[in-house]
C-alpha cells in the first residue's frame, strides 16, 4: 500500500477561504497518500468543515491550489468533485427524506445505459446496486425504504454508503471525507463504522473528523490538527498522544470544573419525581427522582426511549399514564408552557432545528424564553437585551464575540453555549433537562458546557441528563437510570459506589 | 407556505429490523389519500341520496368531461408544487395557447388552417411561456409566486393581442368541435386525453430523473444543490412542462367551448391549486403526487356538480362548498395533531 | 371648475371611454363608438381597460384625470359601487361623465351636480320580457325552461331575470322555470352549468334563457354535445355576431328564437355625446328633466323573422353613420335607441 | 453536530455563496442594505420615469390618486405581511375587507361610529377564528383559509342581498377618511402608514412580535422555547382580520358604496404582491411593515404608470405582467443563498 507508483491522492498548497472577517481556512498545505486514513481534529469553529467543503466542491477557495490524484482540481461545484472521486459524509445529514434509500445512495452515480441516457430511472438496477453497497458496509437496510421512515442512525449509514459509492464513478483512487460521522452514533454503531473505515483503506483514502480523540487514535494512520483556520500539527498517530493533540487544538483550555456530588442521594432534596410514566409505543412505567443540585442520567442505546422521557417531562409530548411531581405536587394538563413556568428547561438533541431560532441573532435567542432584564412586561428593551447577551457571551467565552450575528452562523459548540445561556437566564431554574448536550462539541466547548451544568447544580437546579456516552454519565451523575426498550432495566446510585464499570451498564442496556 | 424544514417529523421512527414500523409509516402516507377517497365516497353516497340522477352513467360522463381540463392542468401544477414552488400562470397560458390554436385551425375569423401545425405552434407557445417562467425563476431568483403572477398577465396579454378587436373566432370544423365529447369505450375523448396525461405525469414522477429531481428539490433544495444536482435545469423543465400542459388544457377547453376566448382559463387556477393541496401535495414541496391531486380534482368537480344536482341555492353554493372543504380538511388532519406538528 | 363653467374649449378636452375589458364584443363595440365620435368631434380619445377589476379601472381613470385635461367621459362600470368614486374624481378634475349600466340606486346625478351628467342604460326588465315572449311563443306557451343569469349581484342581470320571470308568470302560466344557475357572464361556467342541468332534468328541458349571449354560446355547445340542440329553444340578450350567424344558419333546428338588440358603439356614443354637450355648455344638466339624468333607452326585440332589419347596424361604417345622426338629433332622439323613460327601473314582482 | 435532515441556512449559505460568475443584478441584490432600500428606490424610479414622460403625474393630484389607490392595498398587504411573517398565508383578508365594507355600509346610518367599532370587532373575531382553527386543528393555512373564503363569499353576497349598498346617512363618517387630505395624501393612506408603523414597533419591540417572527423562522424551535405558538397564531390572524376591516373602511371611504363584486373584490393578489415587493419573505420569518408601504405604492402605481405611458388598452395586460416581474426581480429580499420558492 505504498505510494510509490501513485501520485498523492490529495495535495493542497496554500488553500484559504475567508468569510467576511473570519479566516475560516488559512493557507493550508497538505498531502494525503493512497490508502491513508487521516484524522482531522480541532476546536469547534477551527475550520474543519470549511476545509472539507472546499474539497467537496461546495466552497471555492479564495487562495491556493488543489490536486487530486495528480490532476489539478478546480471544482466549480459538488458535481465536479464527485466526478473526481471525492465522496462526502457531511456533518449535517444531507439526505432526501422523501426518497428511497437506494435513490439517496445511487443519486450521484449516473450510469450510461440507454434508459438512464433517456433520463429514465432504472429502479431494479438502482436497488440492486444499493443493496450491494449496503451489504458491503454490513448494513441491513431495505433499499426501497423511504429515508424519512428510518431511524437517525440508519440514515447515517445511508450517508456513509453514499459516500463509499463514489469508487464506482471513477477509476481513480477515491477520497472519502467523513465529517463527524460518529458524533450521533452510539458505541456499537460507531464500532461498525470503524470496521468499515478500515475496509475503505483498501481502495481509498479517508479524511475523518471527530471530536472523540480515542476514536481518532484507534482508526487513523495520521492526525492533523487545525486551529483558527491554520494547520498546526501533522503527525503519525504512533508518534503522538491524546494529550499532545489536545494541547495543539485548544487555545486557552477552560478550567475543568467539577460539581460536588452529594454524600448520599437521600441527603439531596427531591425536586422532580417521575412515577410510572408511560407513553404507549415509546416507554413504559419509568420512575425516578431528580434531586436538587444533582445530575440524574438516563442512559440507554438508541431507541431505548431516554430522549422521549426527557421530552415528555418537559411537556413536549403527551403521556398516557403515570405522574410527574414537582416539589411534591403532581402536575396536570402538562405542557411546555407550564413546564417552563414551573422552572423547567430543556436543551434538545437537535440543536439547529429544535434548540434555537437559527435566523435570529444570538441576543434575541437568549431573550426568547427568559428575557429577564431584556424586557419589561410585554415590551422588549433592546439595549438591556444586548447587555444581558453580552454578559453571557463573556461568561461562556462565545466566539466570535458578536451578539448581533445570526445564531446559525456560529459553530456548533458556540451555538450550544448560547442555547444553554437561553435557559440559564431564568430567574429560578428548577430542573435542567439536557438531551445529548455535548453532541458535536469539541473538548474545550464540552468542558465549558459541563462547567455550566455544574454551576446550575450549585445554584440548586436538578439536572436530568441524557448523555452521549456512558463515561459522561459516570463522570457527571449521582444517579444513573438505565433504560432498555422503553423500560427501566437498572439504576445505580453513584454516591454509594464508585466502582461501577462501563461494561456493567452496557450489559444492562442491551 | 413553503419552508426550510424538509421534514417536520423529527422523531426517529424505527431502527433496523422494525419492519412493522415501516409498514405503519407507509400507511401514514397513504392515509391522506385514504381520507380523500373516503370523503369522495361520502359525497357520492350523499349526493346520490339527494338526487338519484347523480349516480347515473350520464352524470359520470358529464363529470369526467368537466374534469378533463383541470385534470390536465393539475399534473403540471403538482410537479411545480412538489418542487416547492407555485404556478399561478394557468389562466394566461391557457388563453394564449387556446387563442393561438383556434386562430390557426379552421375558424370563422382567420382563414389560416394549418392543421397539425396549429397544435405544434399553440403547444409551443405554452411551452415557451413556461420556459420563460422557469428561466426567470431559476436564473433571476424571483419567487415563483410573483414570476407566475407576471406570466399570467403576459399570457393573457398575448391572448388579448391575438384576439385583437374583431370577431369571436369559433370552430368551423365539426370533427374538431365534436372530438372532446365523442365517446371512446363509453367515456368522452377529452377524459381519455386527461387520463393519459395523468398516467404519463405519474410515470414521470416515478420513473424519471426529472421526476425524482423535482421531489428531491422539493424536499431540500440546498442538499440537491450541494449534491451536484442540476437544480436550475430541473426547475426550468418543470415549469416548461407545466406551461405545455396549461397550453394543452387551453386547446382542449377551446375545443370544448367551440370558440376562442382569452378568458378560457378563468377560474381554473382556483380549482387546481386547492385540488393539489387537498390531495396532500403540501405547498412546502416534496410530498403528494399526481394521482392524489387528480383525486382532489375529482372531489372538487363532484362537489360542484353534486351541489347543482342537489339544487343548493346558488347564493349559498360557495358557502356550502367552503364549509365542506373546511370540514374535510379538519377531519383529515384531526387525528394527527400533536404538540410539535408544524403546518404552515 | 364646476357647473357654472361657460363651457370648455375643445382643445382642453380629452374623451375617455372606460370599458370592463377588451375581449368582450360589446366592450369592443363601446370603443368603436367612442372612436367614431372622437373622429367626428375632433377630440383626442383615451381608452381605459379595467381588466375586470374595479381597482384597476378606477386607478386608470384617475391616472388620466391627473393629466390635466378636462375629461369627457363614458364609463361602463365594473361594479355599481365604482360609480361614486369615479364621479367624485371627475368632478374634482372638472370633467363631465356619463355612467352606463351600473350605479347604486340611491346615488343620483341630480344630487351630485352637473359633472355627473347622466346615468344611462337599456332596460333590463324589457330584455327579460323579450326573451320570455320569444321562448313562450316558440314553446306554444307550454314547457320547462332553465335560466342562466349573469354575475349574481349585477343589477343588469337581476333586472333581466326579473323581467323574464314576470313575463312568464303573467303571460305563460303553463311554462315552468325549473332552475336558475348564475354563470358569471362566462361561457365556460355556463357550459358547465348547462351540462349539470341536462343531467338533472334530461330532456325535460324545453327552453334555455341566458342573461347574455356569451353564456348562451356556452350553453348551446353543451346542449349540442348532449344531442339536444334540435329540441330546445334558446333566447338571450345581445345579438352577438356568433348568435347572428347561428340565427342565419338556423343552427340546431332554428334553436335561437329570440334576442335583444343593442350595440356598444351606440351606448358609448350617446353617453359621450351627452357629456360633451354638458361640457360645452350647450346643455345644462341641472335644468334637464329627471328622465334625461337617469335614462332608459329603447331596446329592440329581435326574432328570427326580423333580424335582417338589424344587419345594417353591423356594417363597417355603422358607427360613423350612427354618430352622424346622433350629432344631428341629439342624444335622446336617435334611432334605433331613442330615450323611452326614466330610471330607476321598477322591478316587477313575479 | 448533526441534525436530522438539516436544511441549515448555514450550509445553504455555504453552498450558494459567492458563485464566481455572479450577475450584476445578483450583486446589487446581495448588497447588504439593498433589501431595505429597494422598495423605496424602485418606487422612486417609477415615479421619476412617469413624471418625465408625462409630467402632470407628479402633481399633487397624481400623488393623491396613487396614494388613494394604494391605501386599501396597503392595509390588506400589512395584514398579509403579518401572516406571512409567521409562515402562514391568509386568503381571506381581502374578502374580510369586502365584508366589513358591506357591513359598515349597511349599519352606518343606524349605528354611526358604533358601526365602525362593531364591524372592526367582528372581523377581528373572524380572523381569530381562522387562526384558532389553523393553530388547534393544525391544518395548512392555505387550505383552511380557502374554505373560509368560500364561506365569506357567500356571506358577502347574502348580507348585501346581492345589491350595491349606498351609504346615505352618516356618510361623512367614512368618506372623511378619503376626502380629508394632508400633503395631498388622503387619510386612508395615512391610516395605513400609521398601522405600518405600529406593526413595525410591535414586531421589533414587543415580546409577542418577537415570538411571531420566531415562529416564522423556526416553529419547532419556538415551541420548544415555550413560545405560546397557538396564541401567537391566533393573534396574527386576528391582526390580519382587523387590518382587513380597516381596508374595508378605506374601500368604503373611497367608493361611498359597497358591493360583493365591487371595489375591494380583487385585493387578494395585489395585497400579497405588495407584501412581497415590500421585502416580506413568502417563507416566513422576515418582514418590514414600513417597506410594505412602498410595496403597496409600487403595486398601485404599476397600472397607473402603464396608463400614463400610453400603452394601448390591448397591450396593458402584457405590459403589466412584465412590469410585475421586473419590479419584484429588483426588490425581492435575497439574503445570501436564500432559497427562492
Ligand atoms: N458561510 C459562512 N459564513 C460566515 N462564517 C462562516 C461560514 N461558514 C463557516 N463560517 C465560520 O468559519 C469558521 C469555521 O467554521 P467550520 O464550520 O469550518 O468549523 P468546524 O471546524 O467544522 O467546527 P465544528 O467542529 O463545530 O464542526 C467559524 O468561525 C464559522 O463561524
Ligand atoms: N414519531 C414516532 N413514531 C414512531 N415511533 C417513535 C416516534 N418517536 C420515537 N419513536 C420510538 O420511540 C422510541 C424512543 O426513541 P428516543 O428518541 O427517545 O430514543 P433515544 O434513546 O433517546 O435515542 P437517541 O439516543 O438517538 O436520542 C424508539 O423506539 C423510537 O423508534
Ligand atoms: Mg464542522
Ligand atoms: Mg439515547
Amino acid at each position: 500500500m505504498s505510494a510509490v507508483s501513485h501520485p498523492p491522492v490529495l495535495t493542497l498548497s496554500g488553500v484559504g477561504r475567508t468569510f467576511g472577517k473570519v479566516k475560516a481556512v488559512d493557507s493550508i498545505s497538505l498531502t494525503i497518500q493512497r490508502g491513508e486514513v487521516v484524522g482531522l481534529v480541532g476546536e469547534n469553529g477551527a475550520g474543519k468543515s470549511t476545509l472539507l467543503k472546499i474539497l467537496a466542491g461546495i466552497e471555492q477557495p479564495d487562495t491556493g491550489t488543489m490536486e487530486i490524484n495528480g490532476r489539478k482540481a478546480n471544482f466549480r461545484g459538488p458535481y465536479d468533485a464527485q466526478r473526481a472521486g471525492v465522496g462526502v459524509v457531511h456533518q449535517e445529514q444531507s439526505l432526501f427524506t422523501n426518497l428511497t434509500v437506494a435513490e439517496n445512495i445511487g443519486r450521484q452515480s449516473r450510469k450510461t445505459d440507454i434508459l438512464s441516457r433517456l433520463g429514465i430511472q432504472n429502479w431494479r438496477r438502482l436497488n440492486r446496486e444499493a443493496a450491494d453497497v449496503l451489504g458491503k458496509i454490513g448494513v441491513r437496510l431495505d433499499p426501497t425504504a423511504r429515508v424519512g421512515d428510518l431511524s437517525f442512525v440508519d440514515r447515517q449509514m445511508v450517508e456513509i454508503a453514499r459516500a463509499v459509492c463514489v469508487d464506482r464513478a471513477t477509476s481513480q483512487t477515491p477520497l472519502i471525507i467523513l465529517d463527524e460521522p460518529t458524533a450521533v452514533l452510539e458505541e456499537a454503531e460507531a464500532a461498525v463504522l470503524e470496521r468499515e473505515i478500515r475496509k475503505l483503506k483498501e481502495f481509498a483514502s479517508v479524511i475523518f473528523v471527530s471530536h472523540r480523540l480515542d476514536e481518532i487514535m484507534r482508526i487513523c494512520d495520521r492526525v492533523i490538527v487545525m486551529r483558527s483556520g491554520r494547520l498546526v500539527s501533522d503527525r503519525k498517530t504512533a508518534d503522538t498522544s491524546k494529550q499532545q493533540l489536545f494541547d495543539a487544538m485548544v487555545e486557552n483550555a477552560a478550567e475543568a470544573r467539577k460539581g460536588a456530588k452529594a454524600a448520599s442521594l437521600d441527603e439531596a432534596e427531591p425536586v422532580l419525581v417521575v412515577r410510572g410514566l408511560t407513553r404507549h409505543g415509546h416507554f413504559r412505567d419509568v420512575s425516578f427522582t431528580a434531586r436538587k443540585g444533582q445530575v440524574t442520567a438516563l442512559v440507554g442505546s438508541n431507541g431505548s426511549g431516554s430522549g422521549e422521557v426527557a421530552r415528555t417531562i418537559f411537556g413536549a409530548e403527551r403521556f398516557d399514564a403515570g405522574s410527574i411531581e414537582i416539589d411534591g405536587r403532581p402536575v396536570s394538563h402538562w405542557s411546555i408552557r407550564r413546564a417552563v413556568a414551573a422552572g423547567l428547561a430543556y436543551v434538545p438533541a437537535e440543536r439547529k432545528t429544535e434548540g434555537m431560532i437559527g435566523g435570529y441573532s444570538a441576543a434575541r435567542n437568549i431573550a426568547i424564553v427568559h428575557p429577564g432584564e431584556g424586557a419589561s412586561g410585554p415590551f422588549l428593551r433592546p439595549g438591556r437585551m444586548n447587555e444581558v447577551a453580552q454578559g453571557w457571551f463573556d461568561r461562556l467565552d462565545v466566539r466570535p464575540n458578536d451578539i448581533a450575528k445570526p445564531l446559525i452562523q456560529f459553530s456548533g459548540g458556540n451555538q450550544q453555549k448560547v442555547v444553554m445561556a437561553k435557559w440559564l437566564n431564568a430567574a429560578a431554574l428548577k430542573v435542567l433537562i439536557l438531551d445529548h448536550p455535548l453532541r458535536g462539541l469539541d473538548v474545550g466547548a464540552a468542558q465549558a458546557v459541563n462547567a455550566e451544568i455544574h454551576r446550575a447544580c450549585d445554584a440548586g437546579a436538578a439536572v436530568i441528563l441524557v448523555p452521549d456516552t456512558i463515561e459522561e454519565a459516570l463522570e457527571m451523575a449521582s444517579e444513573i437510570v438505565v433504560l432498555r426498550d422503553g423500560e427501566v432495566s437498572a439504576r445505580h446510585d453513584l454516591t454509594q459506589r464508585s466502582d461501577l464499570s462501563l461494561q456493567t451498564i452496557v450489559a444492562e442496556m442491551v | 407556505m413553503s419552508f426550510a424544514h424538509g421534514d417536520t417529523n423529527l422523531m426517529p421512527k424505527h431502527g433496523p429490523g422494525h419492519a412493522g414500523a415501516a409498514r405503519s409509516a407507509l400507511s401514514a402516507r397513504w392515509k391522506a389519500s385514504g381520507g380523500l377517497l373516503l370523503s369522495l365516497l361520502v359525497l357520492v353516497v350523499a349526493f346520490s341520496f339527494l338526487n338519484p340522477r347523480f349516480s347515473s352513467i350520464e352524470n359520470l360522463q358529464n363529470v369526467l368531461y368537466q374534469a378533463s381540463v383541470p385534470l390536465i392542468i393539475v399534473v403540471g401544477t403538482t410537479l411545480v408544487i412538489q418542487m416547492g414552488s407555485i404556478d399561478l400562470s394557468v389562466q394566461g397560458v391557457m388563453g394564449a395557447s387556446g387563442m393561438a390554436w383556434i386562430l390557426l385551425s379552421p375558424n370563422t375569423r382567420l382563414d389560416l388552417d394549418m392543421a397539425g401545425w396549429s397544435w405544434v405552434l399553440a403547444l409551443g407557445l405554452g411551452l415557451a411561456i413556461g420556459l420563460l417562467t422557469g428561466l426567470i425563476y431559476a436564473k433571476l431568483k424571483v419567487p415563483s409566486f410573483v414570476v407566475t403572477l407576471g406570466t399570467w398577465y403576459v399570457g393573457l396579454g398575448i391572448a388579448i393581442l391575438l384576439y385583437g378587436n374583431s370577431l369571436l373566432p369559433s370552430l368551423t370544423d365539426e370533427g374538431l368541435a365534436r372530438w372532446p365529447i365523442t365517446p371512446t369505450l363509453g367515456l368522452p375523448n377529452a377524459f381519455w386525453l386527461a387520463f393519459a396525461t395523468v398516467v404519463i405525469g405519474t410515470l414521470v414522477v416515478r420513473y424519471t430523473y426529472l421526476g425524482r429531481g423535482i421531489l428531491a428539490i422539493g424536499n431540500n433544495e440546498t442538499i440537491a444543490r450541494s449534491g451536484g444536482m442540476a437544480v436550475d435545469r430541473i426547475k426550468i423543465a418543470a415549469f416548461t412542462i407545466a406551461g405545455g400542459l396549461s397550453g394543452l388544457a387551453g386547446i382542449l377547453a377551446t375545443m370544448q367551448l367551440g370558440s376562442g376566448s382569452p378568458d378560457i382559463g378563468s377560474s381554473q387556477l382556483f380549482t387546481v391549486i386547492p385540488a393539489a393541496v387537498i390531495g396532500g401535495t403540501a405547498l412546502k414541496g416534496g410530498e403528494g403526487g399526481v394521482l392524489q391531486s387528480a383525486l382532489g380534482v375529482m372531489l372538487l368537480i363532484i362537489l360542484n356538480n353534486g351541489l347543482v344536482l342537489a339544487g343548493v341555492d346558488p347564493n349559498y353554493q360557495s358557502g356550502v362548498f367552503g364549509a365542506i372543504l373546511l370540514i374535510a380538511i379538519v377531519a383529515v388532519a384531526w387525528p394527527d395533531r400533536s404538540r410539535l406538528k408544524v403546518e404552515k | 371648475a364646476g357647473a357654472d363653467a361657460q363651457g370648455i374649449a375643445k382643445e382642453d378636452m380629452v374623451m375617455v371611454v372606460s370599458v370592463i375589458n377588451t375581449t368582450n364584443p360589446y366592450m369592443i363595440s363601446n370603443i368603436e363608438g367612442a372612436k367614431a365620435l372622437s373622429a367626428k368631434l375632433g377630440i383626442p380619445l383615451e381608452i381605459v381597460n379595467s381588466n375586470n377589476s374595479s381597482q384597476t379601472g378606477i386607478s386608470n381613470i384617475l391616472a388620466i384625470l391627473a393629466s390635466g385635461k378636462k375629461p369627457i367621459m363614458f364609463v361602463n362600470t365594473v361594479a355599481s359601487s365604482d360609480a361614486p368614486t369615479i364621479v367624485d374624481a371627475v368632478k374634482r378634475a372638472g370633467g363631465y361623465v356619463s355612467i352606463w349600466w351600473n350605479k347604486p340606486d340611491g346615488y343620483k346625478p341630480q344630487n351630485v351636480g352637473d359633472n355627473f351628467v347622466a346615468f344611462q342604460k337599456i332596460p333590463g326588465v324589457e330584455s327579460g320580457r323579450c326573451g320570455a315572449q320569444a321562448i313562450g311563443e316558440a314553446l306554444g306557451g307550454k314547457g320547462n325552461v332553465v335560466l342562466l343569469p349573469g354575475v349574481q349581484d349585477s343589477t343588469t342581470s337581476q333586472t333581466r331575470v326579473a323581467g323574464f320571470r314576470a313575463e312568464i308568470a303573467e303571460k305563460y302560466p303553463d311554462i315552468k322555470i325549473l332552475d336558475a344557475r348564475p354563470s358569471n357572464w362566462d361561457p365556460q361556467i355556463a357550459a358547465r352549468n348547462a351540462q349539470d342541468l341536462i343531467v338533472k332534468y334530461g330532456s325535460d328541458i324545453n327552453g334555455v334563457w341566458s342573461a347574455d349571449d356569451a353564456m348562451q354560446i356556452g350553453a348551446m355547445q353543451s346542449f349540442e354535445n348532449a344531442g339536444l340542440l334540435d329540441k330546445v329553444k334558446f333566447a338571450s340578450d345581445g345579438l352577438y355576431p356568433k348568435t347572428l350567424e347561428d340565427i342565419k344558419s338556423g343552427r340546431g333546428n332554428k334553436a335561437i328564437v329570440g334576442e335583444t338588440f343593442h350595440r356598444g358603439y351606440m351606448a358609448s356614443a350617446v353617453g359621450l355625446y351627452t357629456a360633451y354637450l354638458a361640457a360645452t355648455g350647450e346643455v345644462k344638466p341641472s335644468t334637464l328633466p329627471p328622465e334625461k339624468r337617469e335614462s332608459l333607452f329603447k331596446l329592440s326585440c329581435v326574432k328570427t323573422d326580423n333580424y335582417q332589419d338589424y344587419l345594417q347596424y353591423d356594417s363597417a361604417d355603422a358607427p360613423a353613420k350612427f354618430v352622424d345622426r346622433l350629432v344631428q338629433n341629439g342624444p335622446w332622439n336617435t334611432e334605433p335607441m331613442p330615450l323611452v323613460g326614466g330610471a330607476p327601473e321598477v322591478m316587477p314582482k313575479s | 453536530m448533526t441534525h436530522r435532515n438539516a436544511t441549515s441556512p448555514a450550509s445553504a449559505t455555504a453552498a450558494l455563496a459567492a458563485s464566481p460568475g455572479e450577475r450584476p443584478l445578483d450583486r446589487l441584490r446581495r448588497h447588504a442594505s439593498w433589501h431595505l432600500l429597494a422598495p423605496v428606490c424602485v418606487f422612486a424610479a417609477m415615479l421619476l420615469a412617469v413624471s418625465i414622460l408625462n409630467p402632470s403625474y407628479l402633481g399633487p393630484f397624481g400623488i393623491s390618486i396613487v396614494t388613494a389607490t394604494a391605501a386599501p392595498i396597503l392595509l390588506v398587504a400589512l395584514g398579509q405581511a403579518m401572516i406571512l411573517n409567521i409562515g402562514s398565508i391568509d386568503l381571506t383578508n381581502a374578502a374580510i375587507g369586502l365584508l366589513s365594507s358591506i357591513l359598515i355600509a349597511l349599519t352606518l346610518s343606524s349605528l354611526g361610529v358604533g358601526s365602525l367599532l362593531l364591524v372592526l370587532f367582528l372581523v377581528t373575531v373572524i380572523g381569530a377564528v381562522n387562526g384558532a382553527v389553523v393553530a388547534y386543528a393544525q391544518v395548512p393555512s392555505f387550505a383552511l383559509t380557502l374554505g373560509t373564503l368560500g364561506i365569506l363569499q357567500t356571506a358577502v353576497l347574502v348580507i348585501s342581498g346581492a345589491n350595491t349598498i349606498y351609504v346615505d346617512e352618516n356618510r361623512e363618517l367614512v368618506t372623511f377618511f378619503y376626502e380629508v387630505q394632508w400633503l395631498n395624501v388622503p387619510l386612508t393612506f395615512w391610516l395605513g402608514v400609521g398601522v405600518a408603523l405600529f406593526y413595525w414597533l410591535l414586531l421589533r419591540l414587543t415580546r409577542v412580535g418577537q415570538n411571531m417572527t420566531a415562529i416564522g423562522k423556526n416553529e419547532i424551535g419556538a415551541i420548544l422555547s415555550a413560545v405560546p405558538n397557538r396564541r401567537v397564531k391566533i393573534l396574527a390572524f386576528a391582526i390580519s382580520g382587523f387590518t382587513g376591516g380597516l381596508a374595508g373602511i378605506a374601500i368604503l371611504a373611497q367608493a361611498g358604496s359597497a358591493s360583493a363584486s365591487g371595489l375591494g373584490s380583487a385585493l387578494l393578489l395585489p395585497g400579497i404582491a405588495a407584501a412581497l415587493v415590500g421585502g416580506t419573505s413568502i417563507s416566513g420569518g422576515q418582514t418590514n411593515p414600513i417597506n410594505v408601504v412602498f410595496g403597496a405604492l409600487t403595486v398601485a402605481f404599476v397600472p397607473v404608470a402603464i396608463q400614463a405611458l400610453r400603452f394601448s388598452a390591448e397591450a396593458q395586460s402584457l405590459v403589466y405582467g412584465i412590469f410585475i416581474i421586473v419590479v419584484v426581480a429588483l426588490t425581492t429580499a435575497r439574503e445570501r443563498g436564500l432559497i427562492i420558492r
